[in-house]
């Protein structure tokens, strides 16, 4: 989005992931909401620096749990995650916002009171530093380029307009105050077809402009096709792990996990 | 017991002893502990008699006082009490209780050659006395030019007394509203803010033992210390048993015993007597044609309609306040958009709680203090956010315009006593026909 | 397991006794419909959650209900069982008019639904959720409390519930909280209360969301028993593999219309389906067997 | 300090006329918020209606009976009025609607509009003599020491603790019925029951009016033992109760019963022993005697807070149950 952040390379194949310093990074996760029951189950996570990184497995598996676990959420009972090298264990969500960390939840995932200006203001709230003047000027212009429509619509609140603008309004908030990387959990949930697919078009773009991105998905197979990497989860747990096509080449996996229709289309 | 999974137990047993022990300091310094306080009854029925100076120029009356007239109260024949008007023509008559009492001025005791309007006028046969009310009566002398009210000048009165108590209830609900919509917490203690407010300012300024400011200059620090006092509540109760994720229903009846605790620490420490601030307390209306007002309610009325309006571009300009409305749409979303929600709801409780003092202190300049005045208003006030929509400022400002409205006006029809009722019926009505309010915004199902 | 649940041998086709339609286009007509919809719309603003034409579910088979994410199928289920209010249209449900009507109503009628996100009653014992469930509650009604009638009733229910309890591997459980269920019990839990109240038609939420393979499977085996039961089953479901396993029939939504109906091979080979599923045309389908 | 007084008499009150009146409020009162999770903040206007209810009738001469059924009748019906209306909303919007109708009820009744009806702000005096002409018991002070009673609380004692143990009886049977169950499966999920064919709003106005006939004896003892007055039935009464019945435990049978009882000896208690103290100048000129009544007030206003943080599940019940805990 900004200048001074570098086109990331995406995880070269030549490389072991292991010896990158990775981006996100979470250990032997568990974590859950009521007490005494655990959603994820010594949960493991990695992304690197520029890449896309899909994480699927059937309703239930714990998938957003991860996503809201690492983004301090949801409360950790044990294990760790660090970003940029650094602990971030138990942080709260404004903190990470701080670091360079964005999310965007499934649903309710605008300020449907607000105008779309109002929302960016929100999204950009951490850059204490950022006056109206910039949000106006660059900033703007980088989300008028990823979502051209959001400039007709600039004025307008949220709840006057339709879910795929919404989407739209959700995905510019996280991206506005300049992250490093965004968490998204289910973007694609909700829309139709062909909103689904400007979502991961617009999720290829946020990348190209050098924004690392972890997706949750129920729709794996669309969204896995964007990933350079993904994880499989069942019950809180890995169960598999690896570049997004073979995920999709498994036969068992896309039986067992992927779950969907989609799990039967041999690409 | 629960306590092990109560990790703020300390911080909160300690505020509310902090609370108690504040307030407890704070009266026992501040207000001679009297034997007034046994003395419940406060209703009265006064008046001022005077005399317009037909001779006098310029373009503002004249009144003459008339002194030493006798005037009776009665009630059903037996009397209640009598009184003689003093050097500035003014009598008053306590009486036991509410009721309807008979009001007979004694016309052998006029001075010579001044004698009332209309003759047969000399007994007012039902003066209706509400509780805790000092009422006014009048007796017109002289030839009368404009004795009669019209009925135009008696509505357009009404309007202007209802926008003036519409302004006091919106400033005192803005806060209300705005505490429910980024915490979602009912708050059945917030009349005792509005009381809490009027009773510091009254200490700083007419209080014997207290600094004996004057009124305009106690405003200041009275704000600063309810918006502290309003912080340490939300520190030491309400964010802790958020934090526990204690349920709405358990935080408003928490509240509700809040409410207990420091409306009757009032009670000791105030009185429960009925007391005015030294300043301002009387004032005659200053006539406008078709209406008259009391200099003090204009401005009350102005200062009110003035920081309503600020603060509404406040929440529509600048980032806090839009990220107040944010954290009131949704307070998750905000969180993980980075925004700080414990300190913006800290700084709502600080605005909301001040603004309530505020609002307190105009409700004490325009009518009087005592320990339940803001109980009083406090079915009001949730009226006019519940008809404004709830959880929003702009709507409790626009609620608590009409329902002041409402009320005052309805008088023009309906007997004084149901006031309230009106104001209540409007919610009551409101619920059933548009719960989410007038300014509610509707959320389009997904 | 269930000792009585059924294997899953027989495919589904040959368990079926009805005769499914001979055409398999959105919105024919079938022998013995048992709840119908036509011009079904709810629309929020300008936009249509829900626009089926005509859509006819078959008394007797097990028929699958998919689609992508937001193609409107819980909210057709919503419409159906009137949870949620009907812009334009209507549904019938063994030839009586049902919207319009309440909820309730309709569950009285005998069609009865679960719930995505499964909601066990957490402060009222199993058994307890298992008996609030019956249509048959003498006592339910307040001026028969105070009489004995009502006890002797309950005592047969209570028979009924434990051999639904039984049969859903939940005996053990019967007299603690239904809170203490693990996600899996509070599934199980959830569709024997729905059988307690002996409905015709049940109609379920995706019933394997969040449980995992092997639960899945006996989820299944109680579908397949419902029909055997001679109960319409209507369902939402996700895992293609799934519906293969059970279903007689499926109909796929898309942005809120009937874009595909049929036996699941038909439909998989579907390509309006297959563009629905995957936003654009790449790829061909084929089957596994 | 006379220690051995303070609690003679607190031990008094705790068991006489007004602690019975709020524990059979209470039992009303726990159907609707224990059992049905309603979200009553109005209930006064029950206890209210059944006292006037009786009262009207009774000093226009009608028999005991007339004028008791009239009690209960009028707070069928205005139950039935704000549950019709309210019940439809969402719980927090139901609190705001019930405690605003309470205060509707108190302002119209001791309005001089109403007073050739109500007795306006004076309220009815000396209405029940059919009630205590009924009385078996010869007039003295019955009892050891000061833990005594005069003829009249304790005839209206006897009535009371028989209402009360009926009133318990009648509420096991009723929440142990497949009824109550629905009401408790209700207030769980009301989704889940309108799923299986329940009909949520009527057993949600059935359960609201019945813990309203609680609420109206509870007035018509309340109307024979002080009297009516209209500022008794004030918003804080229906506080009162919650306390009450917080204390007890909500959602179990006794709750209210053991409340009341605990609540009216607290009550009592506070009461003597800030007199005693005051009079004995333990605070200096902080305190005054007048300042003994305010100051009992803000210690249960205390509790109230200290209860519903501490121990939602009242003295005597069990963690897992608290009703109020769960968000």
């Amino acid at each position: 989005m900004t200048s001074e952040q570098q086109v990331a390379q995406p995880a070269s194949a030549t490389q072991p992931v292991s010896e990158i310093q990775p981006l996100l990074e979470a250990h032997d996760l568990v974590a859950g909401y009521v007490p005494g029951v655990d959603i994820l189950n010594d949960c493991a996570f990695k992304l690197l620096q520029g890449e896309i990184v899909g994480i699927v497995g059937p309703n239930g598996a714990g998938k957003s749990t991860l996503l809201k676990a690492m983004f301090g959420l949801v409360d950790i009972r044990k294990g760790s995650v660090s970003f940029q090298g650094s602990d971030i264990t138990g942080m709260s969500p404004h903190q990470l916002v701080r670091r360079g960390v964005g999310y965007v939840p499934q649903r309710d995932n605008t300020f449907l009171p607000l105008t779309v200006q109002e929302n960016m203001w929100m999204g950009s709230w951490v850059k204490k530093k950022v006056d109206k003047e910039l949000i106006n000027k660059e900033r703007k212009q980088a989300i008028f380029e990823l979502f051209p429509k959001l400039r007709e619509r600039w004025e307008q609140r949220v709840f006057q307009m339709s879910g795929g603008e919404r989407q739209m309004v959700a995905m510019a908030r996280a991206l506005i105050a300049g992250p490093e990387v965004v968490l998204l959990d289910e973007p694609s949930a909700g829309l139709s077809p062909r909103n689904q697919a400007a979502v991961f078009d617009n999720i290829v773009s946020v990348n190209k402009a050098g924004v690392s991105v972890v997706i949750v998905e129920q729709n794996a197979r669309a969204c896995l096709q964007i990933c350079n990497r993904g994880y499989v989860l069942d019950q809180g747990r890995n169960v598999f792990e690896g570049s997004g096509a073979s995920i999709l080449d498994d036969e068992k996996i896309g039986r067992l996990y992927l779950g969907s229709l989609t799990g039967n289309v041999r690409l | 017991m629960s306590l092990a999974k109560f990790p703020h137990f300390k911080r909160f047993i300690w505020s509310i002893y902090l609370i108690i022990l504040g307030a407890v300091f704070i009266g026992a310094m501040g207000f001679p502990v009297s034997g007034a306080s046994g003395q419940e009854t406060s209703e009265s029925i006064k008046g001022r008699l005077e005399i317009e100076d037909t001779e006098a120029q310029g373009p503002r009356k004249v009144f003459t006082p008339i002194s030493g007239v006798r005037v009776t109260v009665s009630q059903d024949g037996r009397e209640i009490g009598t009184a003689t008007s003093d050097g500035s023509g003014e009598w008053s008559v306590g009486i036991p209780s509410r009721g309807t009492y008979q009001v007979r001025l004694h016309t052998d005791t006029l001075p010579t050659g001044i004698t009332l309007t209309d003759a047969e006028k000399s007994e007012l046969p039902n003066v209706l006395v509400d509780e805790g009310q000092s009422k006014t009566v009048r007796f017109n002398f002289g030839p009368g030019t404009r004795d009669t009210v019209s009925r135009l000048e008696r509505i357009s009165n009404l309007v202007l007394s209802g926008l003036r108590f519409g302004a006091i209830i919106a400033m005192c609900s803005v806060g209300l509203s705005l505490i429910y919509g980024v915490t979602g917490l009912v708050n059945f203690a917030h009349g005792e803010l509005v009381t809490l407010g009027a009773l510091v300012a009254y200490y700083l300024h007419t209080s014997a033992a207290g600094p004996q400011m004057s009124l305009l200059l106690a405003i200041v620090p009275t704000l600063i210390i309810c918006g502290l006092f309003g912080a340490s509540m939300e520190m030491g109760i309400w964010r802790p048993l958020r934090k526990r994720h204690t349920s709405l229903i358990a935080l408003s009846l928490v509240s509700i015993g809040l409410g207990f605790v420091l409306r009757y620490i009032f009670a000791i420490v105030f009185g429960v007597e009925f007391r005015s601030y030294s300043d301002y307390s009387v004032q005659d209306p200053v006539d406008f044609g078709w209406v008259s007002i009391a200099p003090k309610n204009m401005l009350i009325l102005i200062v009110s309609v003035m920081l309503l309006a600020a603060f509404g571009l406040f929440l529509m300009l600048t980032r806090t306040g839009v990220g107040i409305r944010a954290v009131a749409s949704n307070r998750e979303l905000a969180s993980v958009s980075g925004i700080n929600v414990e300190k913006v709801i800290m700084g709502v409780w600080i605005l909301g709680t001040a603004s309530t003092a505020l609002g307190g202190i105009f409700l004490g300049i325009s009518e009087r203090l005592d320990w339940r005045m803001g109980l009083r208003l406090l079915l009001l006030m949730f009226a006019a956010i519940v008809l404004g929509g709830l959880g929003t400022a702009f709507g409790a400002m626009l609620g608590g315009f009409l329902i002041g409205l409402i009320v005052e006006v309805s008088t023009y029809w309906i007997d004084n006593e149901f006031k309230v009722v009106v104001g209540l019926a409007v919610l009551v009505l409101m619920l059933f026909v548009r719960p989410k309010g007038l300014l509610g915004y509707r959320e389009r199902a997904a | 397991m269930p000792p009585e649940a059924m294997p899953v041998e027989a495919t589904p086709l040959e368990a079926t006794s009805a005769v499914l339609p001979a055409e398999s286009r959105p919105g024919v007509s079938k022998p013995n419909p048992i709840l119908t919809a036509r011009g079904l719309v709810r629309s929020f603003g300008a936009f249509k959650a829900v626009d089926i034409q005509n859509l006819e579910i078959q008394q007797g088979v097990i028929t699958a209900l998919i689609g992508p994410n937001g193609a409107g199928k819980t909210t057709f289920f919503n419409l159906a069982t009137g949870f949620d209010d009907t812009s334009e249209g209507s549904c019938w449900f063994q030839d009586q008019r049902i919207t319009g009507l309440h909820n309730y109503q309709i569950a009285r009628l005998g069609a009865v639904r679960t719930f995505q996100n499964t909601r066990a009653l957490t402060r009222l014992t199993v058994m307890e959720n298992m008996l609030f469930a019956s249509q048959q509650q003498f006592g339910e009604r307040l001026h028969r409390v105070y009489g004995a009638k009502w006890r002797r009733k309950e005592q047969k229910e209570k028979e009924r519930a434990r051999e639904l309890l039984d049969r859903f591997a939940l005996t053990h459980m019967a007299d603690e909280f239904a809170g203490t269920l693990s996600g899996g019990q509070r599934k199980l839990l959830e569709m024997a209360r729905a059988l307690m109240a002996e409905p015709t038609m049940v109609l379920l939420d995706e019933p394997l969301a969040g449980v995992n393979p092997a639960l899945g499977e006996t989820i299944l085996e109680h579908i397949l028993a419902l029909k055997a039961g001679g109960t319409t089953v209507l369902f939402i479901e996700h895992d293609m593999s799934a519906v293969r396993k059970v279903s007689d029939w499926v109909i796929c939504l898309a942005e809120g219309r009937v874009i595909a109906e049929g036996t699941h091979g038909e439909v998989g080979q579907n390509q309006l389906v297959l563009d629905a599923y995957l936003g654009s045309t790449r790829g061909g389908m084929s089957d596994d067997e | 300090m006379d220690w051995i007084g303070i609690t003679v008499a607190a031990l008094r009150a705790s068991v006489g006329p007004v602690a019975v009146a709020y524990a059979l409020a209470g039992l009303g009162l726990n159907l609707q918020f224990g059992y049905a999770g309603l979200w009553n903040y109005g209930h006064v206007v029950a206890v209210a209606a059944g006292a006037y209810g009786a009262a009207i009738p009774l000093e226009a001469g009608a028999t005991l009976m007339v004028g008791v059924l009239c009690g209960v009748a009028a707070a069928l019906v205005v139950s039935l009025f704000l549950g019709v209306a309210a019940l439809r909303l969402r719980l927090d919007y139901l609190a705001i609607a019930t405690i605003a109708f309470g205060e509707i009820f108190r302002q119209v009744v001791r309005s001089n509009w109403a007073e050739p009806v109500t007795g306006g702000v004076f309220g009815i005096q000396q209405f029940a003599r059919d009630f205590f002409d009924l009385n078996p018991i010869s007039e003295g002070r019955y009892g050891w020491g000061d833990f005594s009673f005069d003829h009249r609380s304790l005839w209206l004692m006897i009535v009371g603790w028989t209402l009360i143990v009926i009133g318990v009886l009648a509420m096991y049977m009723l929440v142990h019925s497949p009824w109550g169950r629905t009401v408790r499966a209700i207030r769980e999920d009301e989704q889940v029951a309108r799923s299986l064919g329940k009909n949520v709003f009527f057993v949600r106005l059935q359960s609201f009016m019945i813990g309203s006939v609680f609420g109206a004896f509870a007035g018509v003892l309340l109307a024979f033992a002080n009297n009516v007055n209209p500022d008794f039935y004030s918003l804080i009464l229906t506080f009162w109760v919650y306390t009450a019945l917080l204390i007890g435990g909500i959602g179990r049978v006794l709750g209210p019963v053991v409340g009341a009882v605990v609540f009216w000896f607290l009550f009592q208690w506070f009461d003597g022993f800030m007199q005693s103290s005051i009079a004995e100048g333990w605070y200096g000129n902080l305190l005054q005697t007048t300042d003994a009544g305010p100051f009992r007030f803000m210690l249960l206003g205390l509790i109230l807070v200290l209860l519903v943080v501490l121990r939602p599940q009242g003295f005597f019940g069990d963690k897992d149950e608290a009703l109020l805990d769960a968000s």
